[in-house]
Formats: structure tokens, C-alpha cells, sequence
């Protein structure tokens, strides 16, 4: 097989390119030849192929996530959005990162697996930024109970959740589970982990420093989800279209485990100057993140990467979504100590390059050139679309759809209501979760906000919400996107916290849908407003976009998480009524 | 009573952990020659009458294994 | 502090080291932090093999950790008296390192399962639950997905009859285990196991209750009367 | 590559929730046929040079199984 290097790219400038087959389109196509003055090699098409996906580059989203940019600055911010999360100072020198991300379609071909790697990958976001994970939330969505497709994805969810989470050791302080026929085909999976470090201990995801190397650690590369990313995220599931499915991805979170606690030794030492975790888009999402965020350039020896499965091609090596992977970057004379670390915990780990002070991201396999890009056309260049967007046209009839005000059988309404689904007792799912690891929860459920201690001895401790509700969002998503911000705001205010960031992820269905582009363009406008008026920063989230079964899109579902401190843990304030004779206060309108 | 066996192992391509696990620990006990593991899993079921393979293969396939990532083997004589 | 030294042992996959060490240092102990591939044991008083998956339980839960080198001395030691105590992953561990009898399996109802679980303490003269009275009832969490208890009936009659069942499930049983025992103990009382975690109850804050402090109470006092 | 499989399943007088979580589905789904199903592991060793059975049965009996409640098969032939 010949080797599509670039020279060869060059001399072959017509050769066809299976551009679309990758989900670009022919005028993204055209930009990567004139970005490159030639035509991309294979591994170039398969890294701009990832990279400029819906969702990697939010290419339909970012006109609109501008606007939370755009809040006033918060003291207590420290890194903002656009690093892997955002952190946030809690007082006495602790910071606080935290996030939200979207495992949907995945969850659906294989619920544990799709669950437990969406949990998986959350985690390592936080590693990244230098802090330790200490708790996780799961914001769940299905379709009717009933469904019989339900019994399937429901309980395999669940169980890879906690699973997942459980192995980690990560305590699970909260979350949700609604459902709705809306979701029978596309369920959703949002998972929250957020960790703690000190100030000075905040990484960043940057190359930096020419002749330091770079080091790939963790598990062996595999055929995981090769095009996962762009076809599970910019494709629309479909039961007559061929089928796309992706090889589904398999987590290992005994592997996570040893890798959070090898990067906590690797910080604690000071052992590298740039760190990046390895999900949707692999090693092209690494290294061309890690280059463009840094000064200089980087040079990749490909087929150094350790392999699961020899057969793979250099396109797909960069493209695979093997979990539970990170990438440093390493001083040359730290390197023989990283190692040794990794050793310990039985981490595998191989310098697979170096920052170079060039301004190219290049990649060699075997000897030969195969990638020469400038990282930023990569990583920050992808394509941004103003999509278009209307009031969907039958919102009028639904918002004077007004129920009755009164029933004629109250009691019935409200057993109807307190039996539905929704409000049920959910400890069928929360009894699966852990929520004693680690011996600093001081609430989960069935408490409104999860909360945890992060100092025993000043007993400093922060507080998370994470709410939705999509039928507000529907109704309204302006209002919604607020309704949902301000329960989650009072959810941690009732513990005794004060708020002090929001995170979010935004489940909606096709942006070439002008009716949904606008349920999303409200909904941030919503939040962001929201947040203006409560004087909050968004650290960050996520957007998940092509949720639908079919035509029909799910209702709008941003989910929104908040976080807050509190000065003392001791103090909290507990729901439930807890002794006869107490006072009962309604407060508000 | 006949007997059929269904052996439902993961697919070439997917990651074992469960396997690794195991050939890690075959390695620091010293059991070299080991040199790769794969882990899946062992049905026996008993069958009333003649196993009907059109129906237990839909069993292997829709019930017993994630045909996403597992490969199914039937056994029909049970071994 | 009483000087009273206890190991800590750290597997690959170990989650509630921490809070085992944490519960030590409230009962008063000394920690002393001991690493799986270590094939020395220092001088400790006594040992506990904390909660969590060692090396996942990929194969069976703590079936690879229990063949790691630091085990076999510990195995050693606790057959020379030395109290040991293995909570959830580390029973498992006991278990499937011969120190304690029966396994621990899948549990029946196929689920992880995290509640506070009522105990009945069955046993007060063992090395560490000399500090509740028999027949008390305590209060600390129960989280495992393989906690069931397994044995042949003879065993398990065997095992009743030398009154060997330390603490038993009261008011439900949350896995299955066989005759609702959630934890034994070797012949001498010196090597305890249990499901349930008393590490996790040993704060108001973030227990259900304080009642599991009197595992970490019991070894100290009679490291210190001894 | 020899392979030797090994399969481990569970002593007949120890319960086996996940087959009888199975033999339920099976009947729900309208399998009547299936009596009884025990679910176990099943594991596929790839081993250098001429398998050694006595090395190969130890492993399965004190590392693969734990011989208080469950028993080995041994298939050196790989099937
Ligand atoms: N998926 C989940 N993961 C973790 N905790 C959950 C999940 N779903 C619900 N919970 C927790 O269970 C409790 C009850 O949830 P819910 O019935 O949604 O209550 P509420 O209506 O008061 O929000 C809350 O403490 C919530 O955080």
C-alpha cells in the first residue's frame, strides 16, 4: 500500500478524496486545499475531517456561544471558556473546574458502554486542568417508562454510570431522570465532573518549548470509533440510511483510575509544561490543540504510538477515540521522571515527538512526511455558520394551549403528578451510584444540591446543581434556558452555598433546522441573560446538536449545572422537614 | 436433557480490559508463555426436545450478546 | 495519638484507602501507608485492605490483588496473629487469599447497590469489634456490586457453628448473602471481613452515623492492652 | 498461535442470579423451549509454543477460577 505523503499529495493534485464520505462539504473541502495549497493527504483529510465536525468545532453553535464571552467578568474566574473547563477561585487558595459533556448517540448503540465513556471522558477534561476529580452528576433523559426500548437503554445507562464512576471512585453527589417520548430514540446522557486543586497546580493545554517532547500515555491506540466523531455527531440516526455504526468505544475505568493518579504524581512533581486528554478526534485533537495553543510547532512520529490493533493506517491511528489516553508535553531532562511514574502505576507511556520551533504541525510515519498543517487551520480555523433561524411556526398554538387552571378531581391531578415517572422515587438509579467514596459528601440525594468538603480543617466545601427542564424550553426556550438556571441557582443556594459559576450543555436537534437553530439562539440568550442578571460567569459546556429520531427533533434541552462555595460544610442546610414543631415559611411569590 | 453452550466473546477490534487484567497478572506470576487473553462469556443452556438453531441463534444474538461489539459461538452438543 | 501503628495497604484500583486512613487517624492510630508491589511488610500493628476495584475485578473482585506480593506477607503475619481488616474489595481480598472462608459473588438482584444498612454485631470479642457490645445494631453504608456471600451448606453450618459471623444484615439484605451475613472472621478473631463500611461512618458530616469508628477503636485498644 | 480456552462456571449447588436473570428474559420473550441457563466466563488464551497442561490447568484453577465456587473446563484443542 503507498503511503500518501504529502509530496505525493503534491504530485497528485487531482486524485479524488473522499471528502464527503467524511462529512465535509465541497466548500469546506475547497478551504483545506487553500489553507494547504495542494490537496490534503489522507491523514490531513481525516484530521480536518474530525476537527471541523459539528462537534469539534461547534461550527453552528460558536456565533451564538459568543455571547456568553461577553458577561461581565467575574473575580472569581480564572481561566474562562475555552480551555478544556473553566476554573473558578473558591476562596483560600483553592480552584475549582467543572463540566459538563453530552454522551448521547453513543449511549444509545451500547447504553453501558456509551454511558460509562461519556463519564469516562468528563473526568479526564478535569484531570487536564491539573485538578483531582472529586465528584460526578448525571443528568439523564428517556423515552416514555413504558417504552419497551427504555427497558433496554435505561438500565444500561445506570449501570454504566455508576459503573464507570464507581471504579473511579468518584462519588456521584446528583443528578436527574426524566423521560419523554421525545427522547425514545435519542437518549440523553449528560455527564458533570468537577475537581479541586490549588491555584498554582492549573494546567493548560499547550505545547510550549522547543525540544521538549511529547509524551502519549495511557492506553494502547485502537480502532475505537474511528469517524465516530463526525458521523456520530454530525449525522442524524436513521433507521433506512446504511448503517453508519461506528465501532463502539469500550471503556476501561480501572486504566482511568491509574491514570488519574499517575497525572496527580506527574503535577505534584511538576512534571510537564502542557497536558491535553485524548477524546472525540484522538491524537488529531491532541496534538493540533496542543500546537496551536503553544508558540511553536510540533513533529509527531506516528508509528511510535503504541497499537491495540496493528492493522491500523496512519488516518486512522489519528483519528481513533481509544479512551482513557492523554498527551504532555514533557522537558527532555523531566522525561526519565515521568516515565518512572507512569511505571508505577503501570501507565503506559512513549515519547512520541517533539515541540519544534517551527510554526507546523508535522507528523511522519515511518520516515515519511504524511501531515504538514499550521495546527491553528486545524484546531480553531473549522468553519463557522450563521445558520439561519425562525420562531418555530406552531409555538403560538402551543403556548395557548393552556390546561385547566382547576381540575375537577385535585386529588387525582396531584397523585397523578407525584406517581408520574418524573417525580417518582429515584432510588432505583442513585442506590447503583457510590456517594460515600472519598469521605467528603456532606449531601447528595436525596438533598437538591450535591455537596462536598474540600478541606477538612477549614471545612471549605462547594455546592452543585444540575437541572433541566425541556418542556419549559419548548414552551419558551428564552425562558426555559432562565427557569432552568434559576433552580439550579436555588438548588445551591438552599445548601447554605453561595453561587458562583454555571456550566452547561445544550441538547438540541438539527441546527439545519431553522426552527431548532432558534430554540438553541433563544436558549443561549436565555442563559446568558440569566447569567448577566445573577452576576454569574459561564466556565464553560457543551453542545450536543443533532438529537433527533427522524425528522422530529427532541424538545429543547439545555441542562444547566451550578456551582457554589460554601465557607462551612458544618452548616448546611438539609432538605425535609426534621422535627415536628418546626415552622413551615413560604418565600417568594 | 440436550444441552447447548453459547460462547459470547468481544470483538476482534474492541478493547478487553477484562483480558488485559488478566494477562497482566499472568505475566507478574510469572506464567510467560501466556501472550494474550480474551475474556467473554460461557452460556450452558438446557433445552427441551431438538435445540432448534434458527431460534437459539436469534437468543445468542438478540439476548445473550450485544452483536455491536460481541461475536457469538453456538455449540450445539453442548461442548 | 496512641502509637499504635496500622497499615493502609494501596492496590491499583483501591478507592476508600483514604477513608480507611482518615478513619484510623479519628480513632486515634497511626497511618501507615503500604503499597501492593512492596514484598516487605513494615513493623505495623495491624493492617486493613480498604474498599474499592482492585485491578478493576476484571476477573473476580479482588482475585488479582490477592495474588500480589505485599499479600503474601501480609497472609504470613495474620496467620502469626496479626489483626487484619478487609472492608468490601478487601474481604474479597481475604477471601480469595484463604485468610477468611467462603466468596463473595455477583450480587443477586444483578446491581451495584449503595444504602445505609442496619448491622447486627454478632460478635464483640474480635480484634475489632472488641468496642461494641454483642448483639448491638449499628448503622454504615453498604456499596458493592459482588457482595453476595457464598458457601456449600456444610460450610456455612460449619462456619455458624463456630460462631464465626461477626456482623449480619438487619432489616433487609441488600445482595443475597447466603443466611444474611455481611461478615466473618478467621478462627482466632484476629482477621475480620466485611461488605458493609464502617470507614464511611465515622463522621457526623458524612455518615449516616458515627457507628463504624468502633472497627479502628477495637484494634487500637487491643494493640495498646496487648 | 496455540489458543486454549478455559471455561469456569459455577458449582451446580452455588445460585447463579444471571442465568436466572436470563432463563426470565428468555421465558417473557416467549423462548419456553430454553429449561434452565448457568452463565459463566469464558476465556481464550493465546499461549507460546506447545501448551503445557499441568501449567495451563494451574492457572485455571488458582488464578481464572476460584475453585470454592466455581469449576474449570480445560480445552488445550483451542474449541
Ligand atoms: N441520574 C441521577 N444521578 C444522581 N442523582 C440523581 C439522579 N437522578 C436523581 N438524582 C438525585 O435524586 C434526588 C431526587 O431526584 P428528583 O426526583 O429529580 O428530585 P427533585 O425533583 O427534587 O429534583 C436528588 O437528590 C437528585 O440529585
Amino acid at each position: 500500500m503507498t503511503v500518501d505523503t504529502v509530496t505525493r499529495a503534491g504530485e497528485t493534485p487531482d486524485e479524488e478524496q473522499p471528502y464527503r464520505e467524511l462529512g465535509l462539504r465541497d466548500e469546506e473541502y475547497l478551504r483545506i486545499r487553500d489553507i494547504l495549497g495542494r490537496r490534503p493527504t489522507t491523514a490531513e483529510l481525516a484530521m480536518y475531517s474530525v476537527m471541523w465536525s459539528e462537534h469539534c468545532s461547534y461550527k453552528s453553535s460558536k456565533v451564538h456561544l459568543r455571547t456568553f464571552g461577553d458577561l461581565p467578568r467575574s473575580e472569581a474566574l480564572l481561566v474562562g471558556m475555552g480551555e478544556n473547563a473553566g476554573v473558578v477561585d473558591v476562596g483560600d487558595g483553592y480552584a475549582v473546574t467543572f463540566k459538563v459533556e453530552s454522551h448521547n448517540h453513543p449511549s444509545y448503540v451500547e447504553p453501558y458502554q456509551g454511558a460509562a465513556t461519556g463519564v469516562g471522558g468528563i473526568v479526564r477534561d478535569i484531570l487536564t486542568m491539573g485538578a483531582r476529580p472529586v465528584a460526578v452528576m448525571d443528568s439523564l433523559r428517556f423515552g416514555r417508562a413504558d417504552a419497551p426500548d427504555t427497558a433496554r437503554v435505561l438500565p444500561g445507562v445506570v449501570a454504566g454510570v455508576g459503573g464507570y464512576g464507581n471504579c473511579l471512585g468518584l462519588p456521584n453527589i446528583g443528578g436527574e431522570v426524566l423521560f419523554d417520548d421525545c427522547y425514545a430514540g435519542n437518549p440523553l446522557v449528560n455527564a458533570l465532573c468537577v475537581g479541586v486543586m490549588k491555584h498554582s497546580d492549573v494546567r493548560l493545554a499547550k505545547a510550549e518549548g522547543a525540544g521538549n517532547k511529547v509524551v502519549l500515555f495511557g492506553a494502547r491506540t485502537g480502532g475505537d470509533g474511528i469517524g465516530g466523531v463526525s458521523v456520530l455527531a454530525s449525522e442524524t440516526f436513521d433507521e433506512h440510511g446504511p448503517a453508519k455504526r461506528p465501532s463502539v468505544q469500550v471503556g476501561d475505568p480501572f486504566t482511568e483510575k491509574l491514570l488519574i493518579e499517575a497525572c496527580l504524581e506527574i503535577f505534584a512533581a511538576d512534571l510537564v509544561t502542557g497536558i491535553q486528554d485524548l477524546g472525540g478526534a484522538g491524537l488529531s485533537c491532541a496534538t493540533s490543540e496542543l500546537a496551536a495553543a503553544g508558540s511553536g510547532g510540533m513533529r509527531i512520529d506516528l508509528e511510535t504510538v503504541p497499537l491495540r490493533d496493528s492493522t491500523l493506517t496512519a488516518a486512522e491511528i489519528l483519528m481513533s477515540e481509544s479512551q482513557e489516553r492523554m498527551c504532555a508535553i514533557v522537558e527532555p531532562a523531566k522525561v526519565e521522571e515521568f516515565l518512572a511514574v507512569c511505571a508505577k502505576w503501570d501507565v503506559l507511556a512513549t515519547v512520541i515527538g517533539e515541540v519544534t520551533d517551527g510554526d507546523r504541525l508535522l507528523i511522519d510515519w515511518h520516515g515519511e512526511r504524511i501531515v504538514d498543517v499550521p495546527p491553528r487551520t486545524v484546531a480553531h480555523d473549522g468553519p463557522v455558520y450563521e445558520r439561519p433561524y425562525h420562531r418555530p411556526a406552531d409555538l403560538d398554538d402551543l403556548q395557548a394551549d393552556l390546561p385547566p387552571t382547576a381540575s375537577a378531581d385535585l386529588r387525582a391531578d396531584w397523585l397523578a403528578v407525584v406517581g408520574s415517572p418524573d417525580g417518582c422515587d429515584k432510588s432505583w438509579v442513585t442506590e447503583q451510584y457510590d456517594r460515600y467514596v472519598q469521605g467528603n459528601t456532606v449531601l447528595a440525594q436525596p438533598d437538591d444540591a450535591g455537596l462536598v468538603r474540600i478541606d477538612e480543617t477549614t471545612h471549605r466545601g462547594i455546592a452543585l446543581a444540575l437541572d433541566g427542564n425541556a418542556r419549559f424550553a419548548r414552551l419558551d426556550p428564552y425562558t426555559g434556558a432562565q427557569l432552568n438556571l434559576a433552580e439550579a441557582y436555588r438548588n445551591v443556594a438552599v445548601s447554605g452555598a453561595v453561587p458562583l459559576a454555571v456550566t452547561n450543555c445544550l441538547n438540541f436537534g438539527s441546527p439545519e433546522e431553522p426552527e431548532v437553530m432558534w430554540q438553541f439562539a433563544e436558549a443561549v440568550r436565555g442563559l446568558a441573560d440569566g447569567c448577566r442578571a445573577l452576576g454569574l460567569p459561564v466556565t464553560g459546556g457543551n453542545v450536543s446538536l443533532y438529537n433527533q429520531t427522524g425528522d422530529v427533533p427532541i424538545n429543547p434541552t439545555p441542562v444547566i449545572g451550578v456551582l457554589g462555595v460554601h465557607d462551612d460544610v458544618r452548616t448546611r442546610v438539609r432538605g425535609g422537614w426534621r422535627a415536628a414543631g418546626e415552622t413551615v415559611l413560604l418565600l417568594g411569590e | 436433557m440436550p444441552r447447548v453452550v453459547v460462547d459470547v466473546v468481544l470483538k476482534p477490534e474492541i478493547s478487553d480490559p477484562q483480558g488485559q487484567a488478566v494477562l497482566g497478572a499472568l505475566g507478574r506470576l510469572g506464567h510467560q508463555g501466556v501472550t494474550g487473553v480474551r475474556q467473554g462469556k460461557h452460556f450452558v443452556l438446557d433445552v427441551e426436545g431438538t435445540p432448534d438453531e434458527a431460534e437459539l441463534r436469534e437468543i445468542a444474538e438478540t439476548l445473550l450478546a450485544n452483536p455491536v461489539i460481541e461475536d457469538v459461538e453456538l455449540h450445539l452438543d453442548g461442548a | 495519638m496512641t502509637g499504635v501503628r496500622i497499615g493502609v495497604v494501596t492496590f491499583p484500583g483501591s478507592l476508600d484507602d483514604v477513608d480507611a486512613a482518615r478513619a484510623v487517624r479519628l480513632a486515634g492510630g497511626e497511618v501507615v501507608p503500604l503499597w501492593h508491589a512492596d514484598a516487605e511488610l513494615p513493623a505495623v500493628d495491624a493492617v486493613v485492605l480498604p474498599g474499592g476495584f482492585s485491578y478493576g475485578d476484571y476477573l473476580r473482585a479482588g482475585a488479582i490483588a490477592a495474588r500480589q506480593p505485599l499479600m503474601r506477607a501480609v497472609v504470613d503475619r495474620a496467620r502469626a496473629g496479626m489483626p487484619v481488616l478487609g472492608i468490601c474489595n478487601g474481604f474479597q481480598v481475604l477471601c480469595e487469599a484463604g485468610l477468611l472462608p467462603g466468596a463473595l459473588t455477583r450480587n443477586s438482584h444483578l446491581h451495584f447497590r449503595n444504602r445505609d444498612q442496619a448491622l447486627l454485631v454478632e460478635r464483640a470479642d474480635t480484634a475489632w469489634t472488641s468496642s461494641y457490645d454483642q448483639g448491638q445494631t449499628i448503622v454504615v453504608p453498604v456499596k458493592n456490586g459482588e457482595g453476595r456471600y457464598v458457601g456449600s451448606d456444610a460450610d456455612l453450618d460449619r462456619l455458624e457453628g463456630e460462631g464465626r459471623v461477626v456482623v449480619r444484615y438487619a432489616g433487609g439484605n441488600p445482595n443475597g448473602s447466603s443466611r444474611d451475613i455481611a461478615g466473618v472472621t478467621s478462627a482466632d478473631g484476629r482477621v475480620v471481613g466485611l461488605m458493609p463500611h464502617p470507614e464511611h461512618a465515622v463522621e457526623e458530616l458524612t455518615g449516616p452515623s458515627v457507628d463504624g469508628l468502633g472497627f479502628f477503636t477495637s484494634v487500637l485498644q487491643g494493640a495498646l492492652s496487648a
